[in-house]
């Protein structure tokens, strides 16, 4: 009995021993980072030319914290002889990081695939306020939506984004 | 009254060791800390411990922390005793410094030589208990209290066997002075062959393991760490201490671990003697020599510190009182047979 | 009206364990009120025990919740189908990803929706993924609880390399939001195969080191062994459930016995159970639970089969009306939803059964006549969650 | 204690309830779907419950349904703890799942319309009853199921509307004490014979029943819905709400 009590003390130092001549697992941040996965869900960014102010993601959005504004514009009709059309013109699109639980829905119901997932994450700010990140802002993260991976071996590949 | 024989006077000489005292203190807890508490604690846990603060190896950590506890405000709750609780850091405090005055770092470099070295360490390092119970009492908190309760009873448990533990050595160098005990080991011999001297550690061995053990139980280390279980009672009796209060009971927190290494080393490990060094020489290596085995006994007391989970109050009580002390009596008893046959 | 909560007026036929101390006496012994929380380190979040102690034993102790009540039920309402699933595995937010199945299937029953094989293999790998993040998370803090520093950081580190994997797969670590109703959101990407099985066979080696640090240590024994004992007839009635029923020698696993959900049927695996009930057969069960999650989560990537990810479902989703219970064995006990459907785009009322409220409404029977440091050991043996318990 | 009422005017045989208005099938716009096929007869296994049930409460219990499979047995209030026990005794069911309240108002009935909010999706206007019916507005119910056996049973129970009253579990299931403690601080259903039936989420001086239908969800009204701005409808469907309104 006595002898099980020492042995369960020894091999709780020696695992200890062992893990202390190991590498340590730490990433020091600032100097070199972890980059994340291709799917990572950093920011949502906005292809602004194909957004027809449908408002569809507003809609879906379970914390409300995407904010829409948008006008009607004459556009001159596709085949000479048809009808004007009118299209729908983006003034303000706003997403409000603080309020936003990056669930994703969004991304996935616009049906015109205006919003993409990047991976980018450092973007926090001092003030909240500057949480709030306008059109342009959006447009910008645009250039940071990598290509989406390749998918493994067995599955049907379908044209998703 | 000299040191190193050089007689300058008596009030010198005595303001030079007690600044050599003073300064040892915070500078061997701050190594303490530094080295133990972050490095070693951080890499058996896979990690790296600071890195940023000071360039190379965020050396300046501690000593950042101890200027950031020195600007802070020291808070005394409103319904606190405010003197005792002011004066409690300050006994803990005492403790450790007085257990420093005895240990011999050199054949001539040593404060106080007194002839009964070892009992004067003992008694003195019990004097913390007071300390504790004070700041626990005094600061009107629910949670201290508990924690003081609990302090008495496990600091008292474990005097008893780590006086015992000492009680072999001195048996078996004749004398109570350090420096005795120092010279009885360089100068031993085992059984006729004095290749290496004679470190008690060797015929000691079971003196040096409940030494170990009492002694972690006095620095309420993990696994005997219920006076200040954060996860039960939330820092104990420090719980209502802030600013350069707070600070005392770190520095004396780690003071005492340095202590009592360095006394375990002197007593077990031969103190500043090494095998082959006599004269002066062993005057200039001493330090280091003491301060590499106070760094071996060191790391085996905070290598069980970061493994153990703690124990429990009543079996803390248990392990002192049913096995501890029996041991520690079997021991003398053997040790002594064996001095009278040999 | 102030009620006086149970436990609070002295009643001495209930503390069969204090028959030493003078309880009972109409004098006023002075016991001691101790308040533990909402900010306390041992009580995993906001979660208030108030402790009558006498000395060190407890004499009775009141948990006091909803520091972290979100009013789940009450959103329910108002959110469609597919908002819900992101609300949802909010809930126990370690193995967030088991949250959402049961809720899932729910729909997917009143709708008589089938996922196509390929999602059930990847769901049940996902969901086993969780087990392993949440339990590892376990074994490392049980061990900061008891007093060990050490294990925790095993735990967290470990725990890593399965978080990981949920990210590269559904590019959230926490609320990973893949599963849709009928399906998963998208298929693994290139590698993860692979990356699933290094991360296995890791977690297998983590549990070796759990192993000889922390179980067979003998001090955690004594900290642990027959400490806060539950019968199971007991812990049943309160509603225990999971690996806490498990470790009272209940042979009760929802994958195995309740209604054939996932691919659990296709694999071969074991339900582990402990005879004695106390702080250390609860940890045991799911030290044995990690590593069978473990194997499963190789078993299942090995025999993956190839095939679409999503069942045929229209783009706005209307469930017919009808009701339905579904539960599932999730990380901390059964979970389950009884959906009320009115053939909405959202539910109508959603009953959420979580394992921790239940698990956690035993402690004033339990923590009767024990000691401080046990109430600590007990709290961290039975593994709630604050979300779980609040919603 | 309400007495025996003949069923509610809608007929709530098991099968689905017939479709409300046609489906206008049009975005977010609530409509009721066709209504589902009938769904399987129950399968033997809880056929079986249901006989060694109605022979031990014989006719306490009122209406018994199928909830995609599952054994939902509605009983007389007056009969609810009698059945906890019959369900621990006869059927061995040792495992208390949970005890909540349903309000069945329609929800659309008291908030969400006149603020144009077309994200909370609309529930069916008029009061109409689950599986296995209901006789008044609020219902207890509660899942028992057995850890030996590998089955389990859902009981429901009405519950009078003006003065709202249950018998406790507490003495058959103690684990039932916070369950009715939460029932009772968000339905208002007084539970008799709980030992001490005191706030469990909510803070002590709290008034309301949150999970009434008629309690409105203050996140909702506080913050205007972002998607009421003047817009163009998305163009392929049916203009649900037109320009702006």
């Amino acid at each position: 009995m006595v002898m099980r009590e020492v042995k369960g003390m020894l091999s709780g130092l020696g695992v200890t021993l062992r893990t202390m001549f190991e590498p340590a697992v730490t990433v020091q941040y600032p100097h070199e980072s972890e980059d994340p996965p291709i799917r990572a869900r950093g920011v949502i960014a906005l292809k602004e030319e194909s957004c027809t102010v449908c408002m569809l993601c507003c809609r879906s959005c379970p914390d409300w914290c995407i904010y829409i504004e948008g006008h009607k514009e004459k556009r001159p009709p596709r085949r000479e002889g048809g009808r004007e059309r009118t299209a729908g013109i983006l003034d303000r699109f706003d997403i409000d990081y603080a309020l936003c639980m990056y669930c994703g829905i969004c991304v996935e119901v616009c049906p015109f695939d205006a919003l993409f997932w990047s991976p980018e994450f450092e973007y926090c700010a001092t003030d909240i306020r500057s949480l709030l990140h306008d059109k342009n802002k959006l447009g910008d993260w645009m250039t940071k939506v990598p290509e989406p991976g390749p998918l493994e071996s067995g599955a049907q590949v379908k044209g998703k984004k | 009254m000299s040191i190193l024989a050089l007689d300058i006077g008596w009030g010198t000489t005595l303001a030079v060791k007690t600044l050599v005292v003073m300064l040892l203190i915070p500078l061997g807890a701050l190594i303490f800390g530094y080295v133990f508490l972050f490095k070693m604690m951080a890499h058996m846990q896979s990690r790296l411990g600071p890195m940023e603060s000071g360039g190379f190896h965020g050396w300046f950590q501690l000593v950042g922390d101890g200027i950031k506890f020195v600007q802070k405000e020291d808070i005394f709750p409103e319904k606190a005793d405010r003197h005792v609780m002011a004066l409690a850091p300050f006994i803990v405090m005492l403790s450790t410094f007085l257990v420093f005055l005895v240990v011999p770092a050199g054949p001539r470099i040593v404060v106080a030589p007194l002839d009964v070295g070892v009992f004067y360490a003992l008694a003195v390092s019990s004097l913390s208990v007071i300390g504790v119970v004070m700041a626990g009492w005094a600061s009107a908190n629910k949670y201290a209290l508990i924690s003081a309760l609990r302090a008495t009873g496990q600091l008292i448990a474990y005097e008893v066997p780590l006086v015992l533990a000492v009680v072999g050595v001195v048996i078996q160098s004749g004398t109570m002075s350090l420096q005795g005990i120092v010279l009885a080991q360089r100068d031993g011999a085992i059984f006729g062959w004095d290749g290496i001297g004679h470190p008690f550690v060797l015929t000691q061995i079971v003196g040096f393991t409940l030494f170990i053990v009492a002694a972690q139980a006095e620095l309420t280390q993990p696994p005997f760490d219920m006076p200040v279980a954060e996860s039960e009672i939330v820092g104990g009796y420090m719980v209502e201490y802030s600013g350069f209060r707070f600070l005392l009971f770190f520095l004396a927190e780690f003071g005492t671990a340095f202590a009592f290494a360095a006394l375990a080393a002197t007593l077990f490990l031969g103190g500043w003697a090494l095998p082959g060094v006599h004269g002066g020489a062993a005057d200039a290596f001493g330090p280091v020599v003491v301060l590499v085995k106070v760094m071996f006994v060191a790391f085996l007391m905070f290598w069980a510190r970061f493994t153990y989970p703690r124990m429990r109050e009543d079996q803390l009580q248990a392990l002192a009182w049913k096995w501890l002390i029996p041991i520690a009596l079997v021991n003398i008893l053997v040790t002594g047979a064996l001095k009278v046959v040999f | 009206m102030t009620v006086t909560p149970p436990g609070f007026e002295v009643d001495p036929s209930l503390l069969r364990h204090l028959d030493g101390a003078q309880i009972g006496v109409e004098l006023d012994n002075g016991d001691m009120v101790l308040s533990m929380g909402p900010q306390h380190p041992a009580t995993h979040g906001t979660l208030r025990l108030v402790v009558r102690l006498d000395g060190e034993r407890v004499v009775a102790a009141d948990p006091v919740i909803g520091y972290m009540h979100r009013g789940y039920e009450k959103l329910t309402e108002f959110r469609t189908y597919p908002q819900v699933t992101t609300l949802v595995n909010r809930i126990d937010w370690l193995s967030s990803f088991a949250n959402e199945v049961p809720f899932v299937h729910a729909a997917e029953k009143l709708m008589e929706v089938e996922a196509p094989p390929r999602a059930e293999y990847i769901r049940t790998a996902l969901t086993e993924l969780a087990r392993v993040a949440t339990f590892l998370l376990f074994l490392g803090e049980m061990g900061l609880q008891v007093g060990a520093i050490t294990p925790t950081f095993y735990g967290f580190r470990d725990r890593e390399y399965v978080l990981n994997l949920i990210e590269g797969a559904t590019g959230g670590r926490f609320h990973p939001n893949f599963n849709r109703i009928g399906g998963l959101k998208d298929d693994l990407p290139w590698g993860w195969v692979a990356e699933c099985r290094s991360a296995m066979r890791k977690v297998l080696d983590a549990c070796d080191d759990f192993e000889d640090l922390v179980l067979g240590n003998p001090i955690f024994e004594k900290r642990t062994r027959s400490i806060g004992i539950i019968p199971a007839v007991i812990g049943a009635s309160y509603g225990v459930s999971g690996s806490n029923l498990r470790a009272s020698g209940v042979d009760w696993d929802l994958r195995r016995d309740g209604e054939p959900y996932l691919a659990y049927r296709d694999l071969d695996w074991k339900v582990w159970t402990h005879p004695d009930g106390d702080s250390f057969s609860r940890y045991w069960v799911r030290l044995q639970e990690t590593r069978e999650s473990a194997r499963m989560v190789l078993q299942l990537v090995d025999g993956l089969p190839s095939g679409p990810i999503m069942a045929k479902v229209p783009r706005v989703i209307k469930v017919p009306p009808g009701e339905v219970w579904v539960s599932t064995e999730n990380p901390l006990g059964e979970m389950g939803y009884y959906v009320v459907s009115k053939g909405s785009t959202g539910p109508f009322r959603v009953k959420i059964r979580s394992a921790s409220f239940s698990n956690v409404s035993i402690l004033p029977w339990l923590l009767k006549g024990c000691y401080v440091p046990d109430v600590i050991s007990i709290l961290a043996s039975l593994y709630f969650i604050l979300g779980d318990i609040d919603r | 204690m309400s007495d025996e009422q003949p069923e509610g005017a809608r007929p709530t045989a098991d099968g689905g309830e017939a479709g409300g208005a046609a489906g206008s099938g049009d975005g977010i716009e609530a409509a009721v779907a066709p209504s589902a096929p009938a769904p399987p007869a129950l399968a033997e296994r809880e056929a079986g419950l249901l006989s060694r049930l109605r022979a031990d409460l014989g006719d306490g219990i009122v209406e018994d349904g199928n909830a995609c499979g599952g054994l939902v047995v509605r009983v007389r209030p007056d009969m609810w703890r009698r059945a906890g026990e019959t369900a621990r005794d006869k059927l061995e069911c040792d495992y208390l799942s949970f005890l909540s309240g349903i309000d069945w108002a329609p929800a659309s009935a008291f908030c969400g319309e006149g603020r144009g909010d077309a994200s909370t999706p609309q529930q069916p206007s008029e009061m109409d009853f689950g599986t296995a019916g209901s006789a008044g507005r609020f219902q207890v119910f509660a899942r028992v199921a057995s850890t030996g056996r590998h089955w389990g049973v859902t009981f429901k129970c009405d519950v009078d509307e003006e003065d709202p009253h249950a018998e406790s579990w507490v003495p058959v299931y103690p684990g039932a004490d916070w369950h009715e403690r939460e029932c009772w601080e968000m339905y208002g259903i007084v539970f008799d014979g709980h030992p001490a039936l005191r706030h469990l989420y909510l803070p002590s001086g709290f008034e309301g029943h949150p999970l009434r239908k008629d309690f409105p969800l203050l996140a909702r009204e506080v913050k205007p819905w972002p998607g009421l701005v003047d817009v163009e409808p998305m163009p392929e469907a049916a203009g649900a709400e037109g320009g702006g309104e």
